[in-house]
């Protein structure tokens, strides 16, 4: 009854927009820069793609759009962090704040409307077996992610860059290019992961619509150590412990004990998986 | 000077000038270099070697001058470049990726691919091919953050031979590396001029130039100071170049007075070193050598309390500090010089009074938790004065120092504590002839101040010139121990690699009759 | 809406009769139907006196403070604070300008003061009809809701819904949900996943007082063929067919006519909206039905029913319990 | 002439004025006339009717900013600051209904109570680390939200008001309050941050705790080697870091409304704003100082623009976020092309 396929449903529903978005992360993390922008990328996916689908009848040019924006957005971590040299957690702080005032000032100023968009002619993302294509895109994503990343020329240099910049530049490998190229790549799956929660979890944009998703990306790439499968089983946990928070409510536990559920949850796995191996310093935490 | 015959050089600079705000690091050089020659440039800290090496690979534009490689005139903006044109350079502090593996770090940027993806058998073909080919044994596989600094430095000329490089740069390549390692190194050189390859090779060591290298060029104050050919040329000579003075070189130092016994340390065993007895006396020297990955910097580590202690029994002065905590020993009287001077010894991004008041801001400038910067900044200039280490102001960060002059800043500091008992490491590693005179002094000093003193390196002619007793440390245990006049080079670098002993017996001096 | 929202009408800028009102959020407005009535309301208002207006929108306790402060530096005529987060700000504020008059909707003081007047509504009663209706048309015999936190006050819409059913259908199972998270009022995903956690259980009816995340409860029900009630204003234009009635709560009337007594120069005074007053009601239960888009509007039968119950509750014969009380 | 050119170079000031001329552009394309908008910033923050709230702000924002900043100096990230503080502000809640003690009195042993909470919650983060490997910014993030939830819990069932809508504890008992200045909100606690402001530039400047908190900053081997224990000094750090975020919330709680609101503490986002803070003054006492108070006008000031003016409430946002963002990019007038060589050398040539 507890464990039935409704809730591996449920947990992959939720997991889809967070596991685009911590590839996203696992990708900059990989390059040596920390991106806590993740909320806000995708927010601005959000909006994008539902404005783009109304306007064009198209989700799909709704998805193409969000990837685009979100991408562009991406661009003010890239020039602040990589070129300017600025703090990455102060920008993707700064980032999540932006997005969330600048979404809600274009959803006044293209929509007239305030709080939320919704309309019934709004076409969202067709479900295939339960799932939008965007769905199984991710899962392929972490297979592509993992391959490049391990297998890939690009991939390689990628890790380099972000174990150690001057090593690369020595090489002729310039760190910036390859930062650059994965703070974009973040900002297309982030813009994804946008577009899947608003045409495909659900079909409208409410302010503030991503609510902490971009957050739990984040911990789920510390979690998964950047890797693309370890990030795949971090969300899927989170997932899980989400979906399973939901079916006890229905039990009698309070909200406050399934809201903490996921979290604490993680935290567990954490212990466990920490326990045995020590993480080598990575850029995560290194502030100055 | 007679102009160059019209003969094609692998690397010719001509008129090379580089000005920083402030420094003129290269005034007019010219740097001449021979096909398949191994060419020493050397010169003290400061003299330019670094700059002139960096104009040549591409990282700094110089104000004026040529450059030519094969005789053909290049313009380098950047590093690649001049690996295009046949250069390859390992820097001083590798430039390595310590998660991947040997093949991944040797392959970077110039991947073997099969549809778009590294081609890790090829990778792994083509390190074991050029490694069979040179003489550079090393497992392609293994994680670069795993190996010793010797099998790194393989990496880092694998790299460039993967490239193609014709002409290998060299800065300070032996710094690191244990004699053991840097013979095995110039072997690899050799071979590889042999088969027709240029090294250029920057380096303090004489005795490496001496014996490596077919000619030298000399850089003094960013200009050159002599050109010479090696077989025709002595250690004084060289020296004197780069100095502008006569120097006395490998100096062996009178005998210190022992007195009584200020460390002992009896079974005492911590990770990767077993049951090692031994005893430091006030106003001696005693030298711990052997081939690194032997255990002398853990066994350092450990008595300074930065490791935890598995056996035995330690004292210092009497005072039981097995189990102390580094403060705790600190206080007691222990001074340390650690090896790496940039990752431990000091905070480079600190300011050079922040650096020197370390160690010093919980005893003598400190009243009840108080550390007035004031303070702070006399004790500065009291040290930088006593040990002449240039800097512009004591507020500039350490990061602005020469290697040198660093070095002269952590010994400064921990000799100011006037400890009993001072650990030092590598206290000379890529320091120059000049300054490595007045840091042997500065610790015989201490010595005959009546300070006991134990001392790690992997300088052979150190640990003979300075110590009065020599340990040698192999696979984490005492092997060999032996008096001042017994220590010869030969019987210590038998030790080392593990013959039997010949002359191990007790050398310690008596507890309480000092030696006239 | 300019955050400052002045008055459209020419009279605004001339300050006609010189009435002005100022109004505060607890949140912002654009989130809320339920805020956005009490806009209407003060702008009604100013319409009526030929006054001004001001709407101040709050986003947190913070701002909550700054923004009745500003408004209290002001001395508009009458300060009107929407919503159950003043209560504290009110007794404050009304103890130190014992001249300025106040008005707040959705609670009241605890003491009572002379320029304090309130407006509260009984939300249970119109919940519980719709509950009735739920009962009613529930094909499953099980009836739930989505809140957005444990709240009393949206246990308000979540309780009396179970009463009502089991009112007219005795067997009805009944069950309650909360979106909680770290946006719970944003978050029409987890309203939906939370709908969809009901859905997969077998329920068909289910009341929705998730706020922004209400349209993802109308989406679930709507892809499982299930059946959903709005609140505050009527929703069922949202997704035709799925929503079936709406508790109305009228915040503009409690708004306008607050206003209205306060400047007739009864202050002081407590006026609860019900059934009764017409403060609170169904979609399904007033003009306009058949053009609502509202389920309801096919069963006729059902509404005869309600209604039944409605005159029951109106007349005091019929007690429906206040989450909120205890 | 060179100090004001100087100053022009800094990468602050041309932040703020970038920041501003951007924001102006942003105005004028809405229609809005950007030097009204920000008179009103200015007026609405630091006049006579705007400063209480500002300072009001500014209590909490500066305790977090420290809070965050203290820790932050030695390297540390602690991003739990919401926990700690809701903890902190649920403690004191339970001191104050609970203490048998006179009004005083039990508003001392709230303040304690409530420091104590945010310290053990954050020492359990640092426990964390310490014992367990778990990165302190993944732990010290991932604890705060159980803390968050059961204050919420606390608030919503055995402490709740009865009869009341909101999820709120009952009112703390006549008096136990602190003190405020005249009539206005700001309470003692500004000025018990104030305390907390100097002893930290104190400690950071002139005393060897702070030297080594600063050196660890900058190279935590370096001084793990003169002898400064890293898990002791995290544990430290953490507790002081938490008891200054359990300050803050008991200081919310001690202050109007006089009990624990569910979320009140929380949504106002002074963790972030003073983590952003901190980050941008590198941790550095004054600069915390400085930059705290800064936002506290940009918040303050911002909604005070959107009353006055026509400015809708989503460009305040945006533009605090563009202040920040140029803040964060230390954008440097000419001094940026010497920059960027610089650090091509770095990367390329060290
Ligand atoms: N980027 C720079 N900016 C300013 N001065 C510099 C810079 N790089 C080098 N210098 C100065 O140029 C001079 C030559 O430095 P260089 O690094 O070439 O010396 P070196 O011979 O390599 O010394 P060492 O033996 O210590 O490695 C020094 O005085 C140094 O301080
Ligand atoms: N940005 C800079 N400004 C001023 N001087 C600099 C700068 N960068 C480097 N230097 C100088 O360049 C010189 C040489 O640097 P290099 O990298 O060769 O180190 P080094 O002297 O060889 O040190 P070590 O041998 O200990 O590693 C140093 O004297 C340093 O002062
Ligand atoms: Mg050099
Ligand atoms: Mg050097």
């Amino acid at each position: 009854m507890f464990l039935d396929s409704d809730l591996l449903m449920s947990a992959l529903r939720a997991l889809t927009p967070i596991l685009l978005a911590a590839l996203g992360g696992a990708l900059c993390e990989r390059a040596g820069v920390f991106n806590i922008g993740l909320e806000g990328m995708m927010l601005m996916g959000c909006f994008t793609s539902v404005a783009t689908s109304w306007f064009t009848g198209s989700p799909w040019l709704g998805v193409l759009a969000a990837a685009l924006a979100a991408a562009a957005y991406s661009l003010v971590l890239a020039v602040g962090a990589v070129t300017l040299r600025g703090d990455a957690v102060v920008l993707g702080i700064a980032m999540n704040l932006l997005a969330v005032g600048l979404t809600s000032f274009l959803l006044r100023t293209v929509f007239g409307v305030q709080g939320t968009f919704d309309d019934p002619s709004l076409a969202g993302l067709p479900l295939i077996g339960g799932f939008t294509p965007l769905a199984y895109l991710s899962w392929a994503a972490v297979a592509v992610a993992a391959l490049l990343l391990s297998r890939h020329v690009w991939g390689l240099r990628l890790r380099g860059v972000g174990e150690a910049p001057d090593a690369a530049a020595t090489l002729g490998v310039s760190p910036a290019k390859y930062q650059y190229g994965a703070i974009l790549l973040s900002g297309v799956l982030c813009g994804l992961a946008g577009a899947q929660l608003a045409l495909g979890n659900v079909t409208l944009f409410t302010e503030n619509m991503t609510a902490g998703r971009g957050w739990i990306a984040v911990v789920a790439v510390m979690l998964g150590r950047a890797a693309p499968l370890g990030v795949l089983l971090a969300a899927l946990l989170f997932g899980l412990a989400e979906a399973a928070g939901f079916r006890l409510q229905g039990l009698g536990l309070p909200q406050q004990a399934t809201d903490a559920a996921p979290y604490v949850v993680t935290l567990g796995a954490l212990f466990l998986t920490t326990a045995r191996r020590r993480r080598r310093p990575r850029t995560t935490g290194a502030v100055q | 000077m007679t102009p160059p015959p019209p003969e094609n050089f692998a690397v010719e600079l001509r008129g090379i000038t580089k000005r920083f705000p402030g420094t003129l690091a290269n005034d007019a050089v010219d740097l001449t270099v021979r096909h398949g020659e191994i060419h020493a440039l050397m010169g003290e800290n400061g003299a330019g070697k670094s700059t002139l090496m960096s104009v040549l690979y591409g990282m700094e534009r110089a104000d004026a001058g040529s450059i030519r490689i094969d005789g053909r005139e290049v313009r380098f903006t950047s590093p690649s470049d001049a690996m295009a044109a046949g250069l390859g350079m390992v820097h001083q502090s590798f430039k390595l990726f310590d998660s991947l593996t040997v093949a991944e770090n040797v392959v970077y940027a110039a991947e073997p691919r099969r549809f778009g993806l590294v081609d890790r058998a090829a990778a792994r073909r083509r390190v074991r091919e050029l490694a069979d080919e040179h003489g550079l044994a090393v497992d392609p596989e293994a994680r670069v953050g795993d190996l010793p600094v010797g099998l790194r430095q393989r990496v880092e000329i694998l790299k460039l031979l993967h490239r193609g490089a014709r002409t290998l740069i060299l800065d300070e390549p032996t710094a690191v590396l244990t004699p053991a390692e840097a013979d095995s190194l110039f072997g690899v050189l050799k071979s590889l001029t042999a088969r027709g390859r240029t090294v250029v090779l920057v380096t303090h060591k004489l005795r490496e130039v001496l014996e490596g290298s077919d000619r030298v060029t000399v850089l003094r104050d960013g200009r050159v100071a002599a050109r010479l050919v090696t077989s025709d040329t002595t250690a004084d000579e060289i020296a004197a170049a780069m100095t502008g003075r006569a120097v006395e070189l490998d100096r062996v130092h009178a005998p210190g007075t022992p007195g009584e016994a200020v460390l002992r340390v009896t079974g005492f065993s911590t990770d990767s070193v077993h049951d090692v007895d031994l005893s430091v006396h006030a106003g001696e020297i005693v030298g711990v050598a052997g081939v690194a990955g032997n255990g002398q910097s853990k066994l350092v580590e450990a008595l300074a309390g930065l490791r935890p202690v598995a056996a035995g029994r330690v004292t210092l002065l009497g005072a039981d500090i097995t189990h102390a905590s580094a403060t705790e020993r600190r206080l007691k009287g222990l001074a340390y010089v650690p090896e790496d001077r940039h990752a431990v010894g000091t905070a480079p991004a600190a300011s050079v009074a922040d650096n020197l008041a370390m160690g010093h801001h919980r005893t003598t400038l400190s009243t009840r938790g108080l550390l007035p910067p004031a303070a702070v900044r006399a004790h500065a200039r009291r040290l930088v004065e006593r040990f002449g280490i240039k800097a512009a102001t004591t507020e500039v960060p350490a990061s602005a120092l020469s290697g040198g002059n660093l070095q002269k800043l952590l010994i400064g500091r921990e000799l100011a504590h006037e400890a009993p008992l001072l650990l030092v490491e590598q206290p000379t590693r890529g320091v120059d002839i000049g300054a490595i005179q007045n840091i042997h002094d500065q610790l015989i000093a201490y010595r005959d101040a009546g300070h006991a003193v134990l001392l790690v390196s992997a300088e052979l002619s150190e640990i003979r010139g300075l110590a009065d007793r020599v340990l040698v440390l192999y696979e984490g245990r005492v092997a060999a121990s032996y008096a001042k006049e017994e220590a010869d080079e030969r019987t210590l670098g038998l030790a080392m690699a593990g013959a039997p002993a010949e002359a191990t017996h007790e050398h310690e001096p008596p507890d309480t009759s000092p030696r006239t | 809406n300019a955050a400052a929202e002045k008055d459209d009408s020419a009279s605004a800028a001339t300050g006609g009769s010189g009435k002005s009102f100022t109004l505060v959020t607890p949140d912002a407005v654009g989130q809320n139907e339920f805020l956005k009535l009490a806009v209407t309301g003060v702008k009604s208002a100013a319409k009526q006196h030929d006054g001004t207006q001001k709407v101040y929108e709050s986003t947190d306790t913070a701002s909550q403070q700054q923004n009745v402060q500003a408004a209290v530096d002001a001395e508009p005529d009458v300060v009107v604070l929407v919503g159950f987060e003043f209560a504290d700000l009110v007794a404050q504020q009304a103890e130190k300008n014992p001249g300025q008059q106040f008005l707040i909707i959705d609670a009241c003081t605890t003491k009572t003061f002379k320029n304090v007047s309130c407006a509260v509504f009984r939300e249970h009663e119109g919940v519980y009809l719709a509950g009735a209706e739920a009962g009613l048309l529930s094909k499953s015999g099980k009836v739930g809701a989505v809140d957005v936190l444990d709240t009393p006050q949206f246990r308000r819409y979540s309780d009396p819904f179970a009463a009502g059913a089991e009112k007219v259908a005795a067997k009805t199972e009944t069950s309650t949900r909360f979106v909680g998270g770290q946006s719970p009022f944003d978050d029409s995903a987890r309203a939906k996943e939370q709908a969809n956690t009901l859905l997969a259980k077998g329920y068909d009816q289910i009341m929705a007082a998730a706020a922004a995340g209400n349209y993802g409860v109308f989406e679930a029900a709507k892809a499982k063929g299930a059946f959903a009630y709005g609140v505050d204003v009527n929703q069922c234009a949202s997704a035709p067919g799925t929503v079936v009635d709406n508790v109305i709560k009228r915040t503009d009337i409690a708004v306008e006519k607050g206003i209205e007594t306060v400047l007739g120069g009864t202050t002081g005074t407590t006026v609860s909206y019900g059934l009764k007053e017409g403060g609170i009601s169904l979609t399904g239960l007033e003009d306009g039905v058949d053009t609502s888009k509202c389920v309801i509007a096919d069963h006729k039968d059902v509404l005869t029913k309600v209604e039944a119950l409605r005159d029951q509750i109106v007349s005091g014969e019929l007690k429906v319990d206040d989450p909120a009380a205890s | 002439m060179t100090r004001i050119s100087g100053a022009l170079r800094s990468p602050l000031t041309f932040s703020v004025l970038a920041g501003l001329v951007i924001g102006a552009l942003f105005l004028l394309g809405t229609g809005a006339d950007p030097i009204a908008a920000y008179e009103a910033v200015v007026t609405g923050a630091l006049g006579a009717d705007g400063i209480g709230s500002t300072l009001t702000t500014g209590t909490s924002v500066l305790g977090l900013a420290l809070a965050l900043a203290i820790p932050l100096r030695a390297g540390l990230i602690n991003l739990g600051g919401d926990g700690q503080m809701v903890l902190g502000g649920i403690t004191a809640a339970v001191t104050g209904l609970y203490s048998p003690l006179p009004a005083p009195l039990t508003v001392v042993l709230a303040l304690l109570a409530g420091m104590a909470a945010g310290a053990g919650y954050a020492v359990l983060a640092a426990l964390c680390e310490n014992r367990l490997g778990v990165p302190l910014l993944v732990s010290s993030l991932l604890l705060s939200y159980p803390a968050v939830s059961l204050a919420s819990y606390l608030a919503r069932y055995p402490l709740k008001e009865p009869g009341s809508s909101l999820p709120q504890t009952r009112a703390l008992p006549d008096g136990v309050a602190l003190p405020a200045f005249g009539d206005s909100t700001v309470t003692l606690g500004l000025v018990l941050v104030a305390i907390a402001a100097a002893a930290y530039w104190f400690t950071d400047r002139r005393t060897a705790v702070g030297y080594e908190i600063r050196m660890t900053g900058l190279n935590p081997r370096f001084s793990a080697y003169a002898g400064v224990e890293r898990r002791g000094l995290t544990l430290r750090l953490m507790a002081l870091s938490g008891g200054l975020a359990g300050l803050v919330g008991a200081i919310g709680v001690l202050s109007f409304p006089y009990r624990f609101v569910d979320g009140s503490l929380t949504a106002p986002g002074y963790t972030w704003t003073g983590l952003t803070a901190a980050l941008l003054a590198a941790a550095a006492p004054l600069g915390t100082v400085v930059a705290a108070f800064f936002f506290a006008v940009l918040q303050v000031g911002g909604l005070a623009m959107e009353r006055t003016t026509e400015v809708p409430r989503e460009l305040t946002q945006v533009l605090q976020a563009i202040v920040i963002v140029f803040l964060a990019a230390r954008l440097r007038f000419p001094g940026r092309w010497f920059a960027f060589t610089r650090r091509t050398r770095e990367s390329g040539a060290v």
